[in-house]
């Protein structure tokens, strides 16, 4: 228990732990004391002097250490000759604080003054106008009239691009240096420094492309003046124009609680539409930031080419057709079908909707499938994470695993996340064929060969010689294998999170089975900050898992037996050609889609369904967090949403089932799935005070990003911690087989790839590379290549044509192939590349 | 002999009110002058150049107690310029069945660009037709300027608001 | 373009010995100097190159060179002339030595010669206030030497004597 | 007081060749290194420097012996550094030492390395001083071959290696947080204190940061003991100092005097005077970074010692003594050192960084004749919301040339502004 100091601030007592500072010991008890440069979230730099407060200490008598008395009995207190600045000054036992003085008053104008001897006083046209902390202060603090000769004036450059996504406006900058603390400290991408000195200091940034970091729109929101805006909302609309709505960002599983701000816009014909993404807090999810690719991604729901009606094929032709015609349509086709249906969808849905959906399939004991190329979330059912489990609670005493996985490029704040937990002292083991960002952290590394994922977390558990599984015979318990085995067996508490970094299905499943096995046997699960996490390719893919929903171990197979192929929210043939010919053969296909996939196109029936911006719903995330979403804007006439359209034909087709809200879903999963008993609607929708205090009137204090009001979730607690231990079984990977002359190519995952949720947004389309393939220097050499190069892959049938990229972290005799980025691979598999066109220098 | 009187006092008046200048006009032939400080319809008043003097900050929408006036901004290229600084309205839109012509708009605005002018002739035949945008509420290119978007010189506008004299009247 | 530690072995060996193995980053500053002996200036490539040998992003290397007087992102003279016009020198005639210097060659302060050999600027206090006006010269992308070298109690003719010899060099 | 008889710091003035290795060992030179590293224990080594009174010559004055003792003695491995960043207007003392009597300095360096157990020690030079670092390196070559550097010294388990490492141009490198941030190849801003270098210094370890001149003492003070030090100097302000002369005087330099000597036998007996017979008007004791001293009678025989120059409303810091005659306008003096403040500003505070750019402006236009009293008045009032709110002491120094000039010589304002507001 950390030792709690009582204090004065202005007159009122306030008792805090010890370590707290005097700013922060002031928020608590609803006083503000002015800050630029201070932000919760980093370490102290006492660089604005706007804190500055009057600050008295208890006299001390030296011979007896006993606190000198006033002649009424009240300690003596001694103030300082020089104002301290409350942001850097931790509290101490007595401690008086002054912060409404006339000195004090006195010296926030002087330092108000400064800082606007250098703005520009462009309010009207700046972005931050409304929101922003310098006009606030300004106006609680400043003074009427400048004394500042305007001539004076430093006049710079008011539009510099720091890369595509962030612009910067040099004469409003103030120099408090947040944006270049948070890009050191808090996400250890230093791409924007300090350049020059003095009153010339200017951000600047030197990488290639400029301002190269995933989380570089953080700085934004807590840039306290309008010196760093986002391309993306660059003179969208004044801040008070907008309003707020909740939701959750659908980009990948972690689920950060976000804020769309929407208005009317004269160019989309007075629509609402959403102007920007802003981070809402979650302090247990997300904190206060989001990724870049949270922040901009949103543009894929408002695409022009959005599916308008539903489609039935008329010959060759798809027609629009009513709603009811359609679902007629359907319900017939389904009762024809019976048990010959197969339905596939993607974790890009809901819980809703992929209950329906699995309820309908149920009822006619059809087949269902999940569309992902990653496995094991039964497990994550039954050992993830306890109920209660916070990143933020690990320090020192627990360890964390990351297993085949590029955690940055799959999950970048979860990246985040882990790397402050291992600051905080919590030991970070990793295992990886292949350094990545995350190693950085690390106090454990381990590297083995791509295949070997589930083989080298067996060995961990053959270390620890408790159970002994039988191990393939080329992967050796090495030392570092053993070390890590032993700390995660003497640790307090221990959370795996797996990847798919060069796995397929049947990998990924063998390496769930094996971490899960690792918790169960050093006691790691069933309880709070313990147990296993997946680091899912999307972002309710533990809600599918949980909704009943498996991938097809032969998905081929699967559409070539059924007679009926219903698919939502997935595009199969988009990601894999090769699947032409199978679905071209399915009697009859639906596809619930935003948009006219390569699928779609294919298909007897198109159901327009409407995106998570534009209705209701839940996501269970990666932690097993259930959290609701918001509609944001107006659906779009005509689209329905996903629960909602399968409803409907279920009905149609005989089978009972909820249609009317997203809400009355989640009754009926509650009604019929234990782990999620006891959730609804409302408890969904449940707050507490978080701390720091963000998104209120004092914008200074942590930034521009929206305080949480409307609901932080819910954590399910595996079955684990409802005292089901599931049997260990021992997984079998198969080996690969690569003939002599090919490279074994391992699907990996980049944060921008071309999957339909990042393509469509324009912002982001320059970030998102060339489909390439990256071999080691010696692969190249063989190959008779080099960086740049074109190169032919062969897979099977397929040829594909990608650049090459050389990268010497990468193994010999293995080739990076990035997910949705031109090859479609979604399992290690053997390929052969020769060299097509040669790079023009 | 009382009504005699009155009837005199009556016609005298007649009399003496057809030697006064009529207060009717012929409108809409002849057009009565407003006052100095008349707030008839607005106008989004230009530079000598011809660039508009809006920025696009939507105060005065801000200002607006009708909710009247509907802005949307966009930045300004050296290629395609409206205004001088970095933003321009690129949506300006008064509803006039909800102005109240206050002229708050007009306080509000930080380049004197909306000024409430002389005209008071509006009428319209449909809701629609209340909205006048941007282009009916422009003044026109004075002479020796040039119409927007003008294609200039790159550097020669930076400031974001030109520098404002106080208004002299 | 070799590498400066191919190019500079031993000097650059020398400098990484200097600092703990985990500190490389201490290295940044005499590598920066390094790389202004053999560019004359710190390009944006040699950014990178040093921030890869000191194990930081070019944008903290680019920052040194922003924060520190003594290091050029452009590329000026290769004898950087730098005057002391500080208060202590100023005292005694640093000013006036430093136009007439200027003057006579013809260039402004700050300016460089057409040869592209000399630059003439002022700087601040060099801590030879008891032997003003003096200067130091900065050789810069010069074969000779990568240094600075004090020239004390001079005068125009003798600075101009130097720079004679300097670019004779 | 004492006349000095004999040279302590500039003692290459009385020993030709003295930067030769074999000259000052012939000198006695390295004997109280090698005495303090085989007889002593490191703690005596403080000892007697607690009690010789020194106190740190870079210009805040602080006990140099205590200083060392609060070095944090669970952390390690310890470091100091030399500062030898020498970027004061008005001080190159430091300068000479290293160039005439480089050893004496290496050889105090070592000591106090001793004194707080650091292995390694680094010289951090500013960057112009690139000569004097390489003939530093070629005296640590020359010391490490004599085997006076290096592993197991004197046959003892204690080793010392010494680095030089150049800046590159910024004043605020001498502040020793913002020189420790630059050494690690950071920007040279200064750091949060506390913790202070004793605690947490070069890379995060405990840390000695001295001056040059203050190294300088060491070695003399070791071998001759701290009472004959204390023979020199004032019961406060013990010992010797190097006071550099500079501005409006016949022969200025550096002169080695005993603390407590007067301005005036500084300026008169040893500068010679003033040239062209003018008058004195003002001295800044301390650099640009001091007030300015009106140069009345009693002034000028003021003792210059850490005590008694406050008495006449300035400090002795660096003693860097700038002498104003009557020929210059402070206006013009402030309108320098404020351009001076202003392009040596970090950065990193507002008061610093956007006070000393509005106090230059209006210094050149006070300088120009293009204002009014009124600016000078805002130019006072200016000065005054930077003082006591600045990070570091870079942003304080640059307030006293203003602040005192307006208040000891109004009439030079006065004469150069117009009238009307």
């Amino acid at each position: 228990m950390t030792k709690q100091i009582t204090l004065t601030i202005d007159e009122k007592q306030v008792t805090v732990p010890q370590g707290t500072l005097v700013v922060d010991a002031a928020k608590k008890i609803g006083i503000d004391i002015p800050v630029f440069c201070y932000h919760p979230k980093m370490e102290p730099v006492g660089m604005c002097r706007m804190c500055l407060v009057e600050v008295g200490r208890p006299v001390i008598d030296r011979t007896t250490g006993q606190a000198v008395l006033e002649a009424d009995g009240t300690p003596k207190v001694q103030f300082g000759p020089k104002l301290e600045t409350a942001c850097t000054l931790p509290v101490s036992e007595g401690m008086v604080v002054v912060g409404m003085s006339d000195k004090v008053k006195a010296a926030r104008k002087d330092v108000v003054e400064f800082l606007l001897t250098s703005h520009p006083l462009d309010c009207p046209v700046c972005d931050k106008g409304g929101e922003c902390p310098l006009q606030n202060l300004t106006m609680a603090h400043g003074v009427g009239e400048s004394r500042f000769n305007y001539d004076e004036k430093m006049h710079l450059a008011k539009h510099v691009p720091l890369g595509e996504l962030i612009f910067l406006d040099r004469e409003r900058c103030i120099q408090c240096g947040r944006c270049v603390r948070f890009q050191a400290e808090v996400v250890d991408d230093p791409v924007i420094g300090f350049y020059q000195r003095g009153r010339a200091i200017q951000i600047a940034t030197f990488s290639e492309p400029g301002f190269d970091s995933y989380f570089s729109g953080n700085t934004t929101d807590i840039c306290p003046v309008g010196a760093l805006t986002t391309a993306d909302f660059r003179f969208g609309a004044r801040p008070w124009e907008m309003r707020a709505t909740a939701s959750i960002c659908a980009q990948c599983p972690v689920g950060c609680n976000i804020t769309f701000n929407i208005r009317r816009e004269a160019k989309s014909d007075g629509e609402i539409v959403i102007k920007r993404t802003m981070p809402r807090q979650n302090e247990q999810v997300n904190e206060t930031w989001i990724c870049d690719k949270g922040r901009f991604a949103y543009h894929f729901t408002e695409g022009k080419e959005r599916l308008t009606a539903p489609l039935i094929r008329r010959g060759d032709d798809l027609t629009p057709v009513s709603w009811d015609e359609a679902i007629e349509f359907v319900a017939q086709a389904l009762r024809d079908a019976g048990s010959d249906l197969l339905t596939l969808a993607s974790g890009r849905l809901s819980n809703e909707d992929l209950f329906n959906l699995r309820s309908l399939s149920d009822a006619f004991n059809g087949k269902t499938a999940l569309y992902t190329h990653m496995a094991g979330g039964d497990l994550t059912a039954q050992v993830g994470v306890g109920q209660g489990t916070n990143f933020a609670d690990l320090g020192a005493g627990s360890v964390i695993l990351v297993v085949a996985s590029d955690l940055e490029e799959e999950a970048p704040i979860w990246w985040l996340r882990v790397k402050q937990a291992a600051e905080r002292g919590a030991t970070l083991i990793v295992a990886n064929p292949r350094p990545t960002k995350t190693d950085r952290y690390a106090s454990q590394k381990i590297r083995y060969a791509y295949g070997n994922e589930a083989a080298t977390v067996l060995a961990m558990i053959n270390a620890l010689s408790a159970k002994r599984p039988e191990l393939p015979g080329k992967v050796q318990a090495t030392a570092e294998i053993k070390n890590a085995a032993e700390t995660i067996k003497n640790a307090e508490n221990v959370i795996a999170l797996f990847g798919s970094e060069g796995l397929g299905l049947e990998g990924s499943a063998a390496l769930a089975q094996a971490c899960a096995n690792l918790l169960l046997v050093t006691n790691h699960t069933g309880r709070a900050n313990n147990g296993l996490i997946g680091v899912w390719p999307r972002a309710n893919e533990q809600g599918a898992w949980d909704m009943g929903l498996r991938p097809a171990a032969d998905l081929k197979a699967a559409l070539a037996a059924a007679k009926m192929v219903y698919v939502a929210a997935a595009d199969p043939l988009g990601d894999d050609p090769a699947l032409a010919a199978t679905l071209g053969e399915v009697p009859f296909m639906v596809v619930q889609e935003l948009y006219l996939t390569e699928t779609a196109k294919l298909a007897d029936v198109v159901l327009p369904a409407l995106p998570f911006t534009e209705r209701e719903g839940s996501f269970t995330s990666g932690e097993r967090r259930v959290q609701r979403f918001y509609p944001a804007v107006l659906p779009r006439p005509q689209a329905r949403p996903d629960y909602a359209i399968t409803g409907e034909i279920a009905r149609k087709a005989g089978v009972d089932a909820e249609t009317d809200s997203a809400a009355r879903v989640m009754g009926r999963i509650a009604a019929s799935l234990p782990d999620y008993a006891g959730i609804h609607y409302r408890r969904l929708a449940q707050v507490q005070e978080q701390w720091p205090i963000v998104g209120r009137g004092d914008l200074y204090y942590g930034g521009t990003g929206y305080e949480n009001k409307q609901g932080l979730g819910v954590q399910l607690a595996p079955a684990a911690q409802q005292g089901q231990a599931p049997a260990l079984t021992w997984p079998q990977v198969a080996e690969i087989a690569v003939p002599e002359g090919s490279l074994l190519a391992v699907p990996v995952t980049v944060l921008y790839d071309q999957g339909i949720t990042v393509s469509t947004s324009p912002l982001l389309q320059t970030r998102i590379p060339q489909p390439y393939l990256t071999v080691c220097p010696a692969e190249a050499q063989r190959l008779n290549a080099e960086a740049g190069d074109l190169v032919q892959v062969s897979l099977g049938e397929q040829a594909v044509k990608v650049t090459l990229r050389v990268d010497e972290n990468i193994p010999a005799g293995v080739a990076l192939a990035p997910r949705s980025l031109g090859l479609p691979i979604f399992a290690p598999a053997a390929i052969q590349v020769r060299v097509a066109q040669k790079a023009t220098v | 002999m009382g009504a005699i009187k009155e009837i005199a006092r009556g016609m005298w008046t007649t009399l003496s009110m057809m030697f006064e200048k009529p207060v009717t006009i012929q409108y809409p032939e002849v057009k009565r002058p407003v006052h100095a400080r008349f707030k008839g319809r607005h106008e989004l008043h230009r530079y000598e150049n011809g660039l508009e003097k809006c920025i696009g900050c939507a105060l005065c929408a801000a200002a607006c107690p009708a909710d009247a006036i509907f802005v949307e901004s966009a930045e300004n290229t050296d290629e395609v310029r409206y205004s001088p600084g970095e933003r321009y309205a690129s949506t300006y839109e008064i509803n006039f069945l909800r102005c109240i012509f206050c002229g708050y708009c007009e306080d509000a605005c930080p380049t004197e660009a909306i000024v409430l002018g002389d005209n008071y002739e509006l009428s319209f035949t449909s809701r629609r037709e209340a909205i006048y945008p941007k282009e009916m509420l422009l003044t026109p290119v004075p002479e020796g300027g040039k119409p927007t978007p003008q294609t200039v010189e790159p550097g020669f506008f930076t400031r974001s608001i030109p520098v404002m004299q106080n208004p002299t009247d | 373009m070799t590498s400066l530690a191919e190019q500079y072995a031993d000097e650059v060996q020398a400098i990484l010995a200097k600092y703990p193995p985990e500190q490389k980053r201490s290295a940044v500053m005499p590598l920066l100097a390094l790389v202004q002996r053999r560019d004359g200036f710190v390009s944006k490539a040699a950014l990178q190159e040093v921030a890869q040998m000191c194990g930081i992003t070019s944008t903290e290397t680019a920052s040194i060179v922003g924060f520190y007087t003594l290091y050029h992102d452009e590329k000026k003279g290769t004898y950087r002339i730098q005057v002391c016009t500080d208060l202590c020198c100023a005292l005694r005639g640093a000013d006036e030595f430093l136009h007439k210097l200027c003057e006579a060659l013809g260039i402004p302060v700050g300016g460089t010669t057409p040869d592209g050999k000399i630059t003439v600027e002022a700087v601040m206090c060099l801590a030879a206030c008891d032997k003003a006006p003096m200067f130091q010269v900065q050789a810069l992308g010069s074969v000779h030497h990568d240094g600075l070298e004090y020239h004390e109690n001079q005068t125009v003719e003798s600075a101009l004597r130097l720079i004679e010899e300097l670019r004779q060099k | 007081m004492t006349e000095i008889k004999q040279y302590v710091l500039l003692r290459h003035r009385d020993v030709p060749g003295l930067d030769q290795l074999d000259v000052y060992r012939q000198e006695g030179g390295f004997a109280a290194f090698q005495q303090a590293v085989t007889a002593m224990q490191p703690g005596q080594v403080t000892d007697v420097v607690k009690a010789s009174g020194l106190r740190g010559r870079g210009g805040a004055g602080f006990p140099t012996g205590m200083k060392w003792s609060f070095i944090d003695n669970n952390n390690w491995p310890h470091y100091v550094v030399a500062n030898a960043d020498e970027s004061e207007p008005g001080t190159f003392k430091d300068r000479e030492i290293m160039e005439k009597n480089p050893f004496q300095f290496l050889e105090g360096l070592a000591l106090c390395c001793y004194a707080v157990q650091a292995n390694a020690a680094y010289i951090y030079l500013r960057g112009e001083f690139w000569q004097q670092a390489h003939f530093l390196d070629a005296k640590i070559a020359e010391m490490e071959a004599a085997g006076l550097l290096g592993e197991h010294l004197f046959g003892t388990e204690y080793s010392l290696r010494i680095y030089t490492h150049l800046g590159a141009g910024a004043y605020i490198c001498g502040e020793e947080t913002a020189l420790l941030e630059s050494l690690e190849g950071k920007l040279g801003q200064p750091r949060l204190r506390p913790p202070f270098p004793p605690s947490f210094g070069l890379y995060g370890k405990p840390t000695i940061v001295n001056n040059v001149e203050t190294l300088a003492n060491l070695p003399l003070i070791l071998e001759k003991g701290a009472a004959w030090y204390r023979t020199y100097g004032t019961d406060k302000s013990p010992g010797v100092k190097i006071f550099s002369l500079s501005g409006k005087v016949n022969k200025p330099g550096n002169y080695e005097l005993p603390l407590g000597t007067t301005f005036r036998q500084l300026i008169f007996q040893h500068g010679g005077g003033l040239p062209e017979g003018r008058q004195i008007k003002a001295i800044m004791p301390a650099g640009a970074s001091s007030s300015l001293i009106v140069a009345t009678e009693q002034a000028l025989d003021t003792p210059m010692d850490y005590e008694s120059v406050p008495s006449v409303g300035a400090q002795l810091g660096s003693a860097s003594v700038i002498v104003i005659d009557d020929s210059v306008n402070v206006a013009w003096l402030i309108n320098k050192t404020m351009h001076f403040f202003k392009h040596e500003s970090c950065g990193k505070c507002t008061p610093c960084r956007d006070g000393t750019y509005w106090m230059m402006h209006l210094a050149e236009r006070i300088a120009g004749g293009e204002a009014s009293w009124a600016d000078v008045e805002l130019l006072r009032e200016v000065a005054g919301q930077v003082k006591g709110k600045c990070f570091c002491a870079l942003g304080e120094f640059s307030i006293e040339a203003v602040l005192s000039s307006i208040e000891r010589f109004p009439a030079d304002f006065e004469q150069i502004t117009h009238k009307e507001a």
